[in-house]
């Protein structure tokens, strides 16, 4: 396909000319279109956490006392991967902006770097509840189990939530493995870096799910809130 | 004559030769459209074909046909099919890509390849949907509403339905994003918003409904996928859950979902009242922003689909109250539609009687579903035929009408043929007669308390599905006589002009019909309103190679 | 005891008829809003027609504030009516009377049957009823619903955990609340007719969703009191007759022939005609074709036995009692059988004796329009309108 | 964005500044429950996470003077906020008949907390 943009003119009547916007290149509308498409993600994790303060309002007690049985040391711990790793995305975008091609490269590899310790604290902390008998079909939440419905909602929701909140780590890495292949290709380039602003917007969007996702499960609990199970 | 998008195309990967493949990997708007219309044609026939085999089910008391279990995949089938499949992506995947382009004066949609990606999308959720009758235990039974617990416990292929309609919806939300870009960026220089047509503000309104209500929808049945295979808890009362807590989210989603159906339809029916009307619209900025406000006013009305599940009163009274609401931007387009009428030289073309027959059918299909938002009575008519019938009057004598109307309007447009007036109005008056018998006996039955996705019912009934089933035989002899006039019109009709209508907005305004590849041979600047008529004749005239202003 | 609608009707619970004064109330004002589009539609569609308009007497009028102020205005208030009615009959329904005023029934409702629970009677005994609909005789058998006349009944309705979401609807008591699975849900009635009444499963509930019926039977309260108060599993015996009119119905009579009206539709109305009942009976029974009606002739066997007997003397009875010559001067305005005329004047049916001669002493002031006083009638002729009143509910 | 006008030195400054404030709302996240609000952490928390959103949204990902965006994000949280008013606020908040419901019985271990008014949620 070539489409290179050939710059048009409408004409009016009295002659004055109009430079026309083609779709070709349009760094704006790539922009545009990827905040909408990040409007979409806000509308999803919504439904999610309408979910969650759906039960949060029939159970308060119960949503506390599964809150507090979190492990807010590694979960306090991701946050700040998480942060940094926002940071690093982003210097990696100026850097690309600026034409460092090579820094920008560094700093998409360190963000990669975080996001894979991100999972592995994760797989910790899930492998934690897992041996204290929460796991989805597992044990305490079986509908046998005497768990309060309230917790058992609560860890349901949890994995859910950070489950798919994991997916897009994954995913996020898969796009910029993708990136660094298009940088390399020449195809993103300090003149033509949409791609990377969008992922690079997508990695922020993804840390800012986490920043709800924590303070609700994590911390809600974390006052003198009475021990978990 | 020079070349048309039918001789020659762009396409996403590489330069195919044959023709199928140019027709597989093109990106052209106009070629994206017309095989949406074709796929969706096709699939909408299978949902015909269900619908019309529930109706032979229904013509006595007892079991005819099928038993209680197919029937109820029949009418998920079929519901699954002409709401997923057919309808919510219906008119802006086929009007939408065809001609919204063409009226901003546009060469493209803004992301053209992804235009290709999503329309593959659709398809693979199509694929899926329907692979789902031959694999497990067969086609979902739920219903097309999907109500947990229901669909958590019984044993035919949900999943696969579920699966199906979030891809679709994935489809949807990507056509939505596609042209919310494509309206904000490519504008023809000097059309503001309010120089826009009110087809466009439709599509403008219908893609934020696309964009911000799907994922709703999207998350909800991710989250009873996962309810199902992982028992998170939150739909499974055995755990705590609370199934009318899926009804909310799915409400959330399918009640703007009946607009993003019903605001691209009120579109057409804008361009083709003051087309054949020869007369500027009336109240052009109260139908833009009207269809704005049902928009808004449509994300927070969700409830009135649960006045009996067991919501509380409060919440109860406040959705009836906002309901209300809906129906007066409904009600002022309509009223500016019959002033556009008043003083003008009424031409009753083909495209023309079916928007006039709409505003009857929609009507009846507006005002009962007013009847139904009254809690009160809505206690005693959820879920009967008076809501069914309801939203057959919204659906199939509103949007589907008008659909049909705008096929008659841009037939000339797409395929550069004219079809037989006379034939084309026989078949509207069929179809007009036969929409009538089959749904309107529905009220009556709905009142008298005939409850829907009934398989057998109570002797009382019988005289009303009767009449039913004869409107349903009147309405598909018309529909399939209505198609083949369509065939024949563009195998074998005479050539059109670009413009038989007499219309004024720019997808008139091209050098040839159909139109060629990149549309108008250049970008026009628009100073001046979309329906600028002058003693019967459109005021604007362009000259088609420069496209500058002659008038 | 076949299963059927039974009596959809005013008339059987308190709250039905305000229902319906809310519907025919909103079906009128939308007929009037229905007309305003599509009348100057029809209107200028012929009028300004294309070969009677000249191009240059096009109008071009685009705006008009006063007009489109005024169709906006005029249907939200038309709308605020709607909501008025609409919220208060839910309000009704969902105001729940006292429980110490009422009967408290469990309703369970599962795949695909209903099952009923009453509280404890005096000797401790628990009536547990209810059971499947029996698909091959078309009955409930005696699984029923059993309550008193004019009393308070509170439905405490759930679902079994693992079942799915039903709903109780009782078409002729215009009311149905979902039944939830973890959810407790109620709703309650209070019925002043003696008869039966169908319960239908509203909400699509899988294979058998459409033979989820059950039964309420209204009786009078001394029958009611005493099989509550016996120990025996027994439901109660008796005779709950159906009344004529959901008999013709049933039978698919009012197919061919007009009842409330004078219409020819197949056959003659049943309504002008007087025949006795043995020749009623006789035209059942063995069909008839003599009086020359064009579209057939009136088929053999179309009802048989109890019902056939119950049908010929409703027809024969002209399908109502004899009208008091005082109800003349009601009928203008609550129609010939005081049912009310859609929605212009509310439904009678459910008046008692002294409520209408409160209403003759002191008139109404209703929302659309007067009811007068009638200072000067006598109290045999309230008796007379009432027996009237009561005869036509049916 | 203009490549050439850019600043790499201030802009660079920025991130590091934001970085800065996330890491410290981030402490404050974790100080709170014993220091302040005590009786509202929910509340607290998320009055945090707001405004660690609101600096993540504006700066780092560069929101701020986006005249055309920022209604249309505007847009799509208030109708967030809408769905959990309704829902949460009107439907929940009166739940009805919750004390014969299944779904809402105490369990033992958490008696004593009340299930149905949600008024004395998160303390
Ligand atoms: C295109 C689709 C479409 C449209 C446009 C509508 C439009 C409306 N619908 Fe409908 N509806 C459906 C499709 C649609 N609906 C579907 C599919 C269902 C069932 C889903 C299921 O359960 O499977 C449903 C169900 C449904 C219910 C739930 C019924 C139940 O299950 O109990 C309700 C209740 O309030 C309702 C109300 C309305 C209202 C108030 C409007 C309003 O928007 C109507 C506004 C229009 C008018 C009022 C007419 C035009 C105006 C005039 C002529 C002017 C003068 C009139 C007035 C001012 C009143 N609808
Ligand atoms: C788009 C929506 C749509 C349309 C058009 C129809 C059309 C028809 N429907 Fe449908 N119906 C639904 C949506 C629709 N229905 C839904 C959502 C349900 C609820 C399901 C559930 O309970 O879960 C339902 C339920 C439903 C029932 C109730 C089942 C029950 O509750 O027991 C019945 C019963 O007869 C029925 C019958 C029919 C009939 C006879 C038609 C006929 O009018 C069919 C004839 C078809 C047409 C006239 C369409 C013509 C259109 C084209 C040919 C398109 C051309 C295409 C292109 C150009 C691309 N439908
Ligand atoms: C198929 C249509 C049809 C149905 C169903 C039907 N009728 Fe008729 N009925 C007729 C016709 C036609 C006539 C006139 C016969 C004649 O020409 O003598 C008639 C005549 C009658 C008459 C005699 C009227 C007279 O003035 O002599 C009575 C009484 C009657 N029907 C009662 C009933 C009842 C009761 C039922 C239901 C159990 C019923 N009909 C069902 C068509 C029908
Ligand atoms: Cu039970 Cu439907
Ligand atoms: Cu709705």
């Amino acid at each position: 396909m070539s489409h290179e943009y050939v710059p048009e003119i409408a004409t009016d009547r009295e002659g004055n000319e109009y430079e026309v916007q083609g779709w070709q290149g349009d760094f704006y509308a790539g922009k545009l279109g990827f905040w909408l498409f990040m409007l979409t993600e806000v509308m999803m994790f919504g439904a999610m956490f309408l979910a969650l303060a759906y039960y949060n309002t029939l159970h308060p007690q119960d949503f506390l006392d599964a809150s507090a049985s979190l492990n807010r040391v590694l979960g306090g711990t991701n946050t700040v991967i998480l942060l940094i790793s926002a940071l690093t995305m982003g210097l990696g975008f100026l850097k690309m902006r600026t034409g460092d091609v090579k820094g920008a490269k560094l700093m998409i590899w360190a963000t990669i770097l975080l996001a894979i310790i991100f999972l592995v604290i994760k797989g910790f902390e899930w492998r934690a509840e897992y041996n204290h008998g929460i796991f989805l079909l597992h044990d305490q939440l079986l509908p046998e189990s005497s768990l309060p419905f309230g917790q058992k909602l609560f860890f349901g929701l949890y994995f859910t939530m950070t489950g798919l909140h994991g997916v897009h780590i994954i995913i996020g890495i898969g796009l910029m493995l993708w990136l660094l292949q298009r940088i390399n290709a020449d195809k993103v380039t300090p003149e033509h870096h949409i791609f990377h602003l969008n992922i690079a917007l997508y990695w922020d969007i993804v840390h800012l799910i986490w920043v709800f996702v924590f303070p609700y499960y994590y911390m809600i609990g974390a006052g003198g809130a009475t021990g978990g199970h | 004559m020079s070349k048309t998008y039918f001789d020659e195309t762009h396409c996403a990967i590489g330069h195919p030769k044959s023709t199928f493949m140019q027709w597989m990997l093109t990106v052209d708007h106009k070629r994206i459209g017309i095989m949406y219309a074709a796929v969706m044609f096709t699939f909408f026939f299978v949902a015909v074909f269900t619908a019309l085999a529930m109706r032979i089910e229904l013509f006595s008391p007892g079991g005819q046909i099928m038993d209680g279990d197919t029937f109820n995949q029949a009418f998920t089938l079929h519901g699954v099919i002409m709401i997923f499949l057919f309808i919510i992506p219906g008119i802006p995947a086929i009007f939408g890509n065809i001609v919204m382009p063409l009226m901003i004066g546009a060469k493209d949609v803004s992301f053209p390849r992804l235009n290709w990606a999503t329309f593959w999308l659709y398809i693979l959720g199509c694929i899926i949907a329907l692979s789902s009758l031959f694999i497990g235990e067969g086609v979902a039974d739920t219903g097309w509403t999907f109500y947990a617990p229901y669909s958590m416990n019984t044993d035919t292929n949900v999943i696969m339905a579920l699966v199906a309609a979030f891809v679709l919806g994935f489809a949807s939300i990507l056509t939505g994003l596609n042209f919310l870009v494509t309206i904000h960026r490519l504008r023809a220089p000097g059309m503001t918003f309010f120089k826009m047509p009110l087809f466009v503000w439709g599509i403008y309104a219908t893609a934020w409904i696309q964009l911000l209500a799907t994922p709703v929808v999207g998350i909800t049945l991710i989250l009873a996928i996962l309810e199902k295979y992982f028992g998170i808890g939150i739909f499974d009362p055995a755990k705590g859950g609370d199934p009318v807590l899926f009804q909310h989210l799915f409400w959330i989603y399918s009640h703007p979902a009946v607009y993003l159906m019903i605001l691209p339809a009120f579109g057409i029916m804008s361009e083709i009242i003051p087309t054949f009307s020869r007369k500027e619209i009336f109240g052009y900025r109260t139908i833009a922003l009207s269809s704005a406000s049902i928009a808004g006013i449509g994300y927070l009305v969700w409830g009135h689909h649960l006045y009996t599940s067991g919501m509380s009163d409060t919440a109860k009274t406040v959705f009836s109250f906002l309901t209300f609401f809906v129906a007066i931007p409904t009600g002022v387009k309509f009223y500016d539609w019959i002033a556009t009428m008043y003083q003008g030289k009424i031409v009753l073309s083909t495209p023309m009687i079916w928007a006039l027959g709409t505003i009857i059918t929609f009507a009846i299909g507006g005002i009962t579903g007013i009847t139904i938002t009254m809690i009160g009575l809505d206690i005693h008519l959820q879920d009967t035929y008076y809501t069914v019938a309801h939203f057959h009057y919204a659906i199939l004598g509103g949007v589907v009408f008008l659909m049909f109307a705008g096929m008659h309007y841009w037939f000339p447009l797409i395929t550069g043929k004219l079809y037989n007036e006379t034939q084309a109005k026989i078949a509207f008056y069929l179809q007009f007669v036969g929409f009538n018998l089959l749904w309107f006996p529905m009220f009556i039955a709905g009142y008298y308390g005939m409850p829907r996705r009934y398989f057998d019912y109570l002797p009382e009934f019988q005289i009303y599905h009767q009449i039913s089933f004869f409107g349903a035989i009147i309405f598909i002899t018309g529909l399939i006589y209505m198609f083949v006039v369509f065939y024949k019109g563009w195998t074998k009709g005479e050539a059109s002009t670009p413009n038989p209508w007499n219309a004024t907005t720019l997808e008139w305004h091209l050098p040839t019909s159909p139109p060629p590849l990149e549309n108008h041979s250049k970008v026009p600047y628009v100073d001046f309103e979309p329906y600028e008529y002058k003693n019967g004749e459109p005021v604007v005239k362009f000259d088609y190679e420069t496209m500058r202003r002659i008038d | 005891m076949s299963n059927t609608l039974e009596g959809f009707n005013a008339g059987a619970s308190t709250l039905s008829a305000d229902v319906d004064f809310a519907f025919w109330l909103h079906i009128w004002l939308s007929l009037g809003l229905f007309l305003s589009v599509v009348g100057p539609m029809f209107y200028f569609a012929w009028k300004y027609r294309a070969d009677k308009v000249k191009n240059e007497d096009i109008g071009t009028v685009t705006h008009h504030t006063g007009l489109e102020i005024t169709w906006t205005v005029i249907p939200v208030i038309i709308m605020m009516v709607f909501f008025y009615y609409g919220n208060t009959t839910m309000q009704m329904f969902r105001t729940m009377p006292a429980e110490s005023q009422s009967i408290v029934v469990n309703v369970e409702g599962s795949k695909w049957k209903w099952k009923y629970e009453y509280p404890a009677n005096a000797s401790g005994h628990v009536h547990k009823i209810g059971g499947v609909y029996d698909r091959d005789k078309k009955t409930m058998g005696l699984a029923a619903l059993y309550v008193p006349v004019n009393t308070n009944i509170i439905l405490k309705m759930t679902a079994p955990v693992d079942d799915v979401i039903h709903s109780y609807y009782v078409p002729a008591f215009r009311m149905k609340e979902d039944v939830v699975p973890g959810r407790t849900t109620q709703q309650w009635f209070n019925s002043s007719k003696v008869g039966q009444f169908d319960v239908e499963c509203a909400e699509y509930c899988g294979t058998d969703h459409s033979y989820m019926y059950s039964k309420i039977v209204v009786m009078e309260k001394a029958d009611y009191e005493k099989w509550f108060e016996s120990t025996s599993g027994d439901t109660p015996k008796g005779d709950f007759a159906k009344d004529g009119k959901s008999l013709l119905r049933q039978h698919g009579c009012k197919s061919c022939h007009a009842i409330d009206t004078d219409k020819v539709l197949v056959g003659p109305s049943l309504k002008t005609r007087r025949l006795t009942k043995e020749q009623v009976l006789d035209v059942i029974e063995n069909g008839q074709d003599k009086l020359g009606y064009a579209m057939g002739a009136m088929p053999a066997d179309m009802a048989k036995g109890a019902d056939a007997e119950e049908i010929a003397t409703y027809v024969a009875s002209g399908m109502k009692g004899t009208k008091p010559a005082s109800f003349a001067a009601c009928s203008s305005c609550h129609g010939e059988d005081g049912k009310g005329m859609n929605g212009m004047s509310p439904s009678l049916i459910s008046y008692d004796k002294t409520l209408i001669s409160n209403v003759f002493k002191h008139g109404k002031q209703g929302l659309i329009g007067t009811m007068p006083k009638y200072l000067d009638i006598s109290d045999e002729e309230v008796a007379a309108i009432v027996k009237y009143l009561n005869k036509t509910n049916d | 964005m203009d490549t050439k006008t850019i600043n790499y030195q201030e802009e660079r400054k920025v991130y590091y500044k934001v970085l800065v404030a996330l890491l410290i709302l981030t402490a404050i996240t974790f100080i709170q429950p014993h220091l302040f609000m005590t009786g509202s952490t929910f509340l607290a928390q998320m009055l945090i996470a707001v405004v660690k959103a609101y600096l993540i949204v504006m700066y780092y990902m560069h929101l701020k003077g986006e005249k055309l965006i920022i209604p249309m994000v505007w847009f799509a949280m208030s109708l967030v906020t809408v769905f959990f008013i309704i829902v949460i606020g009107i439907d929940v908040a009166n739940f009805q008949f919750g004390a014969e419901s299944h779904i809402t019985a105490a369990a033992e271990h958490s008696a004593g907390a009340v299930h149905t008014t949600p008024a004395s949620t998160h303390h």
